[in-house]
C-alpha cells in the first residue's frame, strides 16, 4: 500500500533564495514523522508547499498515491488532511464549541443541507467528546478569545482532528507552551494518534517534545535533508549537530 | 492637435489641484488609517477663512496666513484629537461615519453661517492666460501646478532628506518598528496632520478663484481626490500627485472624445482596474500595510 | 449621508406625540423646500423671497385679519424626502403648500397635493408639472414650454442661427431645458451640431468648450446653474470661444456676471424674472431684499415673493381661506400692480396653473445685465 | 438574556403591530420606510456585520431591485413575480461584486463597491430609454394580492412589515445555521477557516450575494412605497447611510439593523429642536454618539448586561473586530 504522504523533488524559490530544495519523503500509515532543523531551514516553507497555502516551484506531493500538487487547502482538507498553526489560528469570537463545531462542519452533508439542516450540522455530541478529550469542557461555552494560550494551543489541535483527519501536520505544537501543559498535549497526541490510526508530521523547535513523541525525525537545513532516520541516531548525527551549532 | 494639446494641459491644471488634495489624504491614510471623506470639505473650508478675515478688513496676503493657522488649528489639531484620536482604536469603520459627519458639519455650517450663494473669490495673480503652442491655460492655472510641483518636491524632499521626514515615513510604514527606533510616533502621526492641514489650505486659496468659494465644492473635489489617491497609490506622495494628474487629464480626455454623460465614470472605472490588479495603486510600493 | 434627516421629519407628529399648536388666527402655509443640497442656492433664495413677502403682509396684520404661519421643510434637493414633507404637513390642512422648486420633486409630490385638494405653488420649471392636468398646482414661474419658443424665436430671428451648440448641466433643470429646446429646434428646423452634458458642481470646462468650439455653430446655448454658467464663460473667454452665446436666467443673472468676472460682457438672451428688469416696483423690492438678507436675489427670490402676494390676492378676491376655492378662483386670474403692487408685474395664471408675464431679452454691457427688448405676454392660450 | 430578548422581541413585534393604526398617514409611511430600509440593512449586516466584507455598495442594489421592480410591473408583470426577480438579479450582481471581495479586502474592498455604487447611479442616470433617466419613473402603483388592495397606506405598511418578518426570519435561520458559523470565520479568520475545509471563496461569494439580494428585495418594496424613482436617491448618500444604520445598530448583532434603522430615522427629529440647523446638529450628534458606542446600540445594550450577567457572546451576537 502507498505512502499516506509522499513529497517528491519539491522546490520552492522565492526570487534568488531557494527556501526548499529538492526534498523528498515518504510517511507510512501510523507514523509519526518529526521534522526539526534551525530556524529559517526552510520547515514552515515546506509545510505551506504540502498544505497548498504555496505553490511550490517544482517538484510533487501526493496524498495516499493521489496528486494533490498545488492543491486548495480547503480541497485538501476534505481528502483528510489537517494542520495545527505556528501562530495560533482559532476564532475568539466564537465560544469553544463553536470552534469545533465549526472544525468539522463541512464535512457534514453539502452546502444544502449545512443551510437547511441542524445548526450545529449534528456536530454537538462529536465536539463534546473533543472538548472532554482535550479536558476544556469547563471552557465549552467561553469565548475561545478568552482562554489562556495553552488552552489556545489545545484546541487548535482539536479543530485540527474535529474532522477525523488520517494525516495531520502540527506545526510547533510546542511553542510557547509551559512544561506541564506540553506533556498534556503530548499525552493527548500520543493518545489520539493511537486510538485513531491518524498519521502525524509534527515541525518542532523543542528537541525532547520531538525525541519523545515521534517515530522518525527528519532534519532540515539551508532547505535541504542532511539527516533521516530513528530520533535517538539523528541526535548523534554529525551534520545535524554541525548544522545546529553551526547556526 | 492643438484640442487635445488643450485638453491635456487644462487637465494637468485640474489635476494639479487633486493632486495637492490627494497628498494629504493619503498621509493621514498611511500614518493613522483614516480615510477621510471630509478631506474635499476640507478644502471648501479655509476659503472661507479668508473671505471673513477680508470681511474683517485683513489684506489678501494676512487673510491668506490667517487661513493657513486656523486651518492647521481646526483641520489639525482639534480633527486629529477630537475626532480621529478617540476613534482610531474601534477600527476603520467608525472613524470613516464620523468622517462623514463631519463633511456634512462644514457643510451646513459654511451654508447656515457663511452664505449657501458661491462667493468670488480674490485671486493671488493677476487674471489673464498664457498662450501655449495654440493651447490656452490662465495664469491661475499655471500658479496652482507650480504650486502642487514645488509642494510636493518640497515634501518629498522633507520626507527623504531631512530626519524629521525619515521618522514621519517610518512611522507611516511600520509604527511599530518606528517605536522601537525610538522616534516619537505620536508626534510624527500630529505633524502629518498639521502637514495635511497646510496642504488643504493652500490647495483651498489656490483654487478658489477658479472653483469659486461654495459650500458643496468639496463633494465633488473629494471624492476626485479619493480616486486619484488610490489609483497613483495609496502609500506613496509621488503616486498620490501622478495618481491627481492622471484622473484631470483622463476626466477631461474622455469627456471630449468618448462621453460626457459618463465621463464621471472612466476615473471609477480605471480605479477599480487598479485595485484589483494592482492594489498598492501604480506608483505604490508593494509592501502595503493592509487595516 | 443622514438623508433621512427629514424623512424622519415629525415620526413624533406621526405619533401623534406632538400636535403642531396651530395659533387661532393665523392660517398655515408650510413652504417645503431646497434648503440643503444641490438644490440649495434656488431654494434659499426662493424662502428669502417669501419670508419678506410674509414678513411685510404680518406686518400690516396679515389679510383677510389672519396672519401668516409658514413652517420651513427641507428636502435636502430630493424628491423621496420632498414627498415626505409634503404628506407630513398634509396631516395639518394647509392652506396653500408652497414650494418645492426642483422640477423632480414637484411631480412626485404634487399628486398627494391634488388628492388631498389643496392647492401648491410650486417654482419647478418642467414642462411636465402643468401637463397632468392637476387643478391644484400652480407656477411662480415661466414653465420650460413658454421660455424655450421666446429663446428659440430669438435665436432664430435675433441671431439668424442656422445651426446651435448646446451644453447643458445633467440634472432635471437642465435636461428639461435641453430637451425642450431641442424640440424648439427642430421645429424651426435650426441644426443641432453639439450637445454636450456637463455634471452639476463641474469645475473644468475645458473639455466641454473644446467640443463647443470645434462644432463651430452660429450660437451657442447655455442652460446651467449659476457657478457653472459662471466657470463656463471663464473658459470660454479663455480658449477663444466668440459665437454669440444665448442662454436663460441662469446665464444672465447678475450673480453669474459678478462671478465670471467680466467674462459674461456680450452674453445675451431671455430673462423671465430679473432684479434689472425696467420696472420700478421690481428694483425698489431688489433694494428691499438687499437690504434684509443683504444679497442680490436671483429670479427664484422674485418668484417666491410674487407668489405669496399672489396667495394674497386670489384669497382676498374669494373673501375667505377655502383651499378648493382657491383653486377655482386662481385658474385665469390675472393679478395687476393696480391692486396688488407687491405682484411686482402682472400676472395671468391659466386654466392648467401655467403664469403668463411679460419677460424680456437682456444682453449683457460691460458688467451689467441691460434689458434690449421687453417681450409682451403670449397670447392666452 | 435570551428569555430577555425574546421578551423584548415580542414587545417590540407587538409594537410594530399596533402601533401604526394609531397614526396619521404620514407616521404609517415613516414606518412603512423603517421596515423596508430595515430589510436592506440586515443584509449589509450580513455581509459587512457577520462576514466582514465591506460594502459602500447597499444603496445601489435598492436601486437595482427598485428599477427593476418598478419597470416590470409597469411592464405589466405581477408584483410577486417582479419581487423575486429584483432579488434574483441583486443576487447575481451580487455574486459578481464578490469577486473583487476574493482578492482584495478592507478599505480596498470598500472603494471598489463605492465606485461600483457611483457607476450603478450613472447608468440610472444616463440610460434613459431604460430608467427614465434624470426625470425617473412615476406613477409606480401598490401591488393589489388575490383582491387585498396595498394602496391604503395601512395596508402596505402591513405588507412591508410581513416581509421584513418573513425574511427576518430566513436570516435568522441561515446565521445560526453553519453558514452563519461559516460567515463568522470569513471574518475572523480566513486563513484558519480554509485549513478546515472551509471554501472561503464560494462563502465570500454567497455572503455577498445574499446581503445584496436583501438590498434589492429592500428595493422591491421601496418602489411601490415611494411610487417614484430617481437616481439620485440610490447614491453614495443612501449607502453611507446604511452603512450608519449597521454600525449606530451594532455591526454583527443580529438586531443591530432594526435598531439602527430606527435611529437613523429618529435622530434627526430629536434635533428638530435646532429648527434649520437641525443637519447640523445631526451630524454632530452622530460624530458624538461614534466613540460613545462603537460597537452601537446593541453592542452597548450586551455590554451593560454582560456587566449585570456574565454570558459570552454566541456567533449570532459576535460582534466585528478590525484588527
Amino acid at each position: 500500500m502507498s505512502a499516506v504522504l509522499q513529497v517528491s523533488n519539491l522546490r520552492k524559490s522565492f526570487g534568488g533564495i531557494t527556501a526548499v530544495n529538492d526534498v523528498s519523503f515518504e510517511v507510512e500509515e501510523g507514523e509519526i514523522l518529526g521534522i526539526i532543523g534551525p530556524n529559517g531551514s526552510g520547515k514552515s516553507t515546506l509545510f505551506n508547499c504540502v498544505l497548498g497555502q504555496l505553490l511550490p516551484t517544482s517538484g510533487e506531493v501526493r496524498i495516499e498515491g493521489k496528486p494533490v500538487t498545488g492543491m486548495r487547502p480547503c480541497d485538501l482538507n476534505q481528502l483528510g488532511v489537517s494542520r495545527t498553526f505556528q501562530l495560533l489560528q482559532i476564532f475568539p469570537q466564537l465560544s469553544v464549541r463553536d470552534n469545533l463545531v465549526l472544525a468539522g462542519q463541512e464535512h457534514q452533508g453539502t452546502m444544502f443541507s449545512r443551510l437547511v439542516g441542524r445548526s450545529d450540522a449534528g456536530l454537538t455530541g462529536a465536539a463534546e467528546q473533543m472538548i472532554s478529550f482535550f479536558r476544556l469542557s469547563h471552557l465549552a461555552d467561553d469565548q475561545a478569545g478568552s482562554l489562556s494560550y495553552g488552552q489556545q494551543k489545545l484546541l487548535d489541535a482539536a479543530m485540527a482532528f474535529m474532522a477525523g483527519p488520517r494525516l495531520v501536520l502540527l506545526d510547533e505544537p510546542a511553542g510557547g507552551v509551559n512544561l506541564t501543559m506540553l506533556a498534556h498535549l503530548r499525552e493527548r497526541l500520543e493518545t489520539y494518534q493511537r486510538e485513531r490510526k491518524a498519521t502525524f508530521v509534527v515541525i518542532e523547535h523543542q528537541m525532547e517534545f520531538v525525541m519523545a513523541l515521534c517515530t522518525r525525525v527528519l532534519v532540515l537545513a539551508e532547505g535541504r535533508i542532511i539527516a533521516e532516520g530513528k530520533p535517538a541516531d539523528v541526535r548523534r548525527d554529525p551534520a545535524v549537530i554541525a548544522a545546529y551549532l553551526g547556526h | 492637435m492643438v484640442h487635445f494639446f488643450q485638453l491635456l494641459l487644462s487637465g494637468l491644471a485640474t489635476g494639479a489641484i487633486y493632486a495637492l488634495v490627494a497628498v494629504g489624504f493619503s498621509l493621514l491614510w498611511q500614518t493613522s488609517q483614516t480615510i477621510n471623506f471630509a478631506q474635499g470639505e476640507f478644502v471648501m473650508l479655509p476659503a472661507f477663512f479668508v473671505l471673513m478675515a477680508m470681511n474683517a478688513g485683513a489684506p489678501l496676503w494676512l487673510a491668506c496666513l490667517i487661513a493657513i493657522a486656523l486651518s492647521i488649528l481646526l483641520l489639525g489639531v482639534v480633527f486629529k484629537f477630537v475626532i480621529v484620536d478617540p476613534m482610531l482604536r474601534h477600527g476603520v469603520l467608525p472613524l470613516v461615519i464620523s468622517t462623514i459627519a463631519l463633511a456634512l458639519f462644514m457643510k451646513e455650517a459654511v451654508k447656515d453661517f457663511y452664505s449657501s450663494q458661491a462667493q468670488p473669490f480674490p485671486a493671488l495673480v493677476a487674471e489673464g492666460d498664457v498662450n501655449l503652442l495654440g493651447a490656452v491655460v490662465s495664469a491661475q492655472s499655471l500658479v496652482v501646478l507650480a504650486v502642487a510641483i514645488v509642494t510636493v518636491v518640497g515634501l518629498n524632499l522633507l520626507l527623504n532628506k531631512t530626519r524629521l521626514g525619515r521618522s514621519m515615513q517610518a512611522t507611516a510604514q511600520n509604527p511599530t518598528l518606528a517605536r522601537i527606533l525610538g522616534i516619537p510616533v505620536r508626534r510624527m502621526v500630529l505633524y502629518t496632520f498639521l502637514v495635511n492641514a497646510v496642504l488643504v489650505a493652500i490647495a483651498s486659496i489656490l483654487i478658489s478663484p477658479i472653483y469659486l468659494a461654495k459650500f458643496t465644492n468639496g463633494e465633488t473635489l473629494g471624492l476626485a481626490a479619493f480616486v486619484a489617491a488610490i489609483i497613483g497609490g495609496f502609500n506613496q506622495v509621488r503616486g498620490a500627485v501622478l495618481g491627481g494628474v492622471i484622473v484631470g487629464i483622463l476626466d477631461n480626455l474622455s469627456a471630449a472624445y468618448l462621453s460626457s454623460q459618463y465621463r464621471a465614470a472612466f476615473p471609477l472605472l480605471i480605479l477599480i482596474v487598479v485595485i484589483l490588479l494592482r492594489p498598492q495603486g501604480l506608483f505604490g510600493r508593494a509592501q502595503e500595510r493592509t487595516v | 449621508m443622514l438623508r433621512h434627516g427629514l424623512i424622519a421629519s415629525a415620526l413624533v407628529v406621526g405619533l401623534g406625540i406632538i400636535q403642531q399648536a396651530k395659533a387661532q388666527n393665523s392660517v398655515y402655509m408650510p413652504a417645503i423646500l431646497e434648503l440643503s443640497g444641490t438644490g440649495a442656492v434656488s431654494g434659499t433664495n426662493f424662502r428669502d423671497g417669501m419670508i419678506l413677502a410674509v414678513e411685510e403682509i404680518n406686518a400690516k396684520g396679515g389679510f383677510l385679519g389672519k396672519k401668516i404661519e409658514m413652517p420651513l421643510l427641507d428636502t435636502q434637493s430630493e424628491a423621496g424626502i420632498a414627498r415626505l414633507q409634503v404628506q407630513k404637513v398634509l396631516d395639518n390642512k394647509p392652506y396653500v403648500i408652497l414650494g418645492p422648486v426642483f422640477s423632480g420633486s414637484v411631480l412626485t409630490s404634487m399628486v398627494l397635493a391634488q388628492q388631498a385638494e389643496i392647492p401648491q405653488l410650486v417654482g419647478g420649471e418642467a414642462a411636465a408639472i402643468t401637463q397632468r392636468n392637476n387643478p391644484y398646482v400652480f407656477r411662480t414661474s415661466f414653465g420650460q414650454q413658454f421660455s424655450m419658443p421666446k429663446i428659440a424665436n430669438y435665436v432664430r430671428d435675433g441671431i439668424k442661427a442656422k445651426s446651435v451648440a448646446l451644453i447643458w448641466v445633467n440634472n432635471d433643470f437642465g435636461k428639461g431645458g435641453r430637451d425642450n429646446f431641442t424640440k424648439e429646434m427642430n421645429s424651426r428646423n435650426i441644426k443641432i451640431v453639439a450637445d454636450v452634458s456637463t455634471e452639476a458642481g463641474q469645475a473644468d470646462f475645458s473639455a466641454d468648450v473644446v467640443k463647443v468650439k470645434a462644432a463651430n455653430a452660429d450660437a451657442v446655448f447655455v442652460y446651467l446653474n449659476e457657478e457653472e454658467s459662471a466657470r463656463f464663460l471663464r473658459e470660454a473667454r479663455k480658449q477663444g470661444l466668440n459665437v454669440p452665446l444665448i442662454g436663460e436666467t441662469t446665464l444672465l443673472g447678475q450673480k453669474v456676471i459678478d462671478l465670471a468676472q467680466g467674462a459674461a460682457n456680450g452674453v445675451k438672451g431671455h430673462v423671465g424674472l430679473t432684479v434689472d428688469a425696467p420696472i420700478p416696483a421690481v428694483q425698489q423690492f431688489a433694494e428691499r431684499f438687499k437690504k434684509r438678507f443683504n444679497y442680490v436675489c436671483d429670479h427664484n427670490g422674485i418668484k417666491g415673493y410674487t407668489g405669496i402676494y399672489f396667495i394674497k390676492a386670489v384669497t382676498e378676491k374669494i373673501g375667505k381661506f377655502d383651499s378648493k376655492a382657491f383653486a377655482e378662483a386662481a385658474h385665469g386670474i390675472t393679478v395687476s400692480p393696480k391692486d396688488e403692487p407687491n405682484i411686482l408685474m402682472e400676472a395671468t395664471w391659466d386654466k392648467n396653473g401655467d403664469i403668463n408675464r411679460e419677460s424680456f431679452l437682456g444682453e449683457v454691457v460691460d458688467g451689467k445685465q441691460k434689458i434690449v427688448e421687453v417681450l409682451p405676454k403670449l397670447g392666452v392660450k | 438574556m435570551n428569555r430577555l430578548a425574546a421578551a423584548a422581541i415580542v414587545v417590540a413585534t407587538a409594537f410594530a403591530i399596533v402601533v401604526p393604526f394609531f397614526l396619521k398617514p404620514f407616521g404609517i409611511y415613516l414606518l412603512s420606510l423603517w421596515a423596508v430600509l430595515t430589510i436592506a440593512a440586515i443584509g449589509l449586516n450580513l455581509t459587512l456585520g457577520y462576514a466582514g466584507q465591506v460594502s459602500l455598495a447597499q444603496g445601489a442594489f435598492i436601486g437595482i431591485g427598485a428599477y427593476t421592480t418598478a419597470l416590470l410591473t409597469q411592464a405589466g408583470v405581477p408584483y410577486a413575480l417582479a419581487f423575486v426577480a429584483a432579488g434574483a438579479l441583486s443576487f447575481a450582481i451580487g455574486w459578481l461584486l464578490g469577486y473583487p471581495a476574493l482578492r482584495v479586502q478592507h478599505h480596498y474592498l470598500a472603494f471598489v463597491t463605492l465606485a461600483f455604487t457611483t457607476l450603478v447611479f450613472l447608468v440610472l442616470r444616463n440610460e434613459e430609454w431604460l430608467t427614465g433617466g434624470i426625470y425617473g419613473i412615476s406613477g409606480i402603483m401598490r401591488p393589489v394580492f388575490f383582491g387585498w388592495s396595498t394602496a391604503k397606506p395601512l395596508d402596505f405598511y402591513f405588507l412591508c412589515l410581513g416581509v421584513l418578518i418573513a425574511l427576518s426570519l430566513a436570516t435568522w435561520w441561515m446565521v445560526r445555521s453553519p453558514w452563519g458559523r461559516a460567515f463568522v470565520a470569513l471574518r475572523e479568520n480566513p486563513v484558519r477557516a480554509l485549513s478546515l475545509g472551509l471554501d472561503t471563496r464560494r462563502y465570500t461569494l454567497m455572503v455577498f450575494a445574499i446581503g445584496s439580494s436583501l438590498g434589492g428585495l429592500s428595493g422591491a418594496l421601496f418602489a411601490p412605497l415611494v411610487q417614484f424613482l430617481e437616481p439620485a436617491s440610490f447614491g453614495l448618500n443612501r449607502s453611507f447611510d446604511l452603512l450608519l444604520m449597521v454600525i449606530v445598530g451594532g455591526s454583527g448583532y443580529f438586531f443591530g439593523p432594526f435598531v439602527g434603522a430606527l435611529v437613523s430615522v429618529l435622530l434627526p427629529e430629536w434635533t428638530r429642536i435646532a429648527e434649520g440647523y437641525y443637519l447640523l446638529v445631526y451630524a454632530a450628534l452622530v460624530m458624538v454618539l461614534m466613540p460613545l458606542c462603537p460597537a452601537g446600540v446593541i453592542g452597548l445594550l450586551e455590554r451593560v448586561l454582560k456587566a449585570l450577567n456574565r454570558r459570552p457572546g454566541t456567533a449570532a451576537s459576535a460582534r466585528v473586530v478590525e484588527q
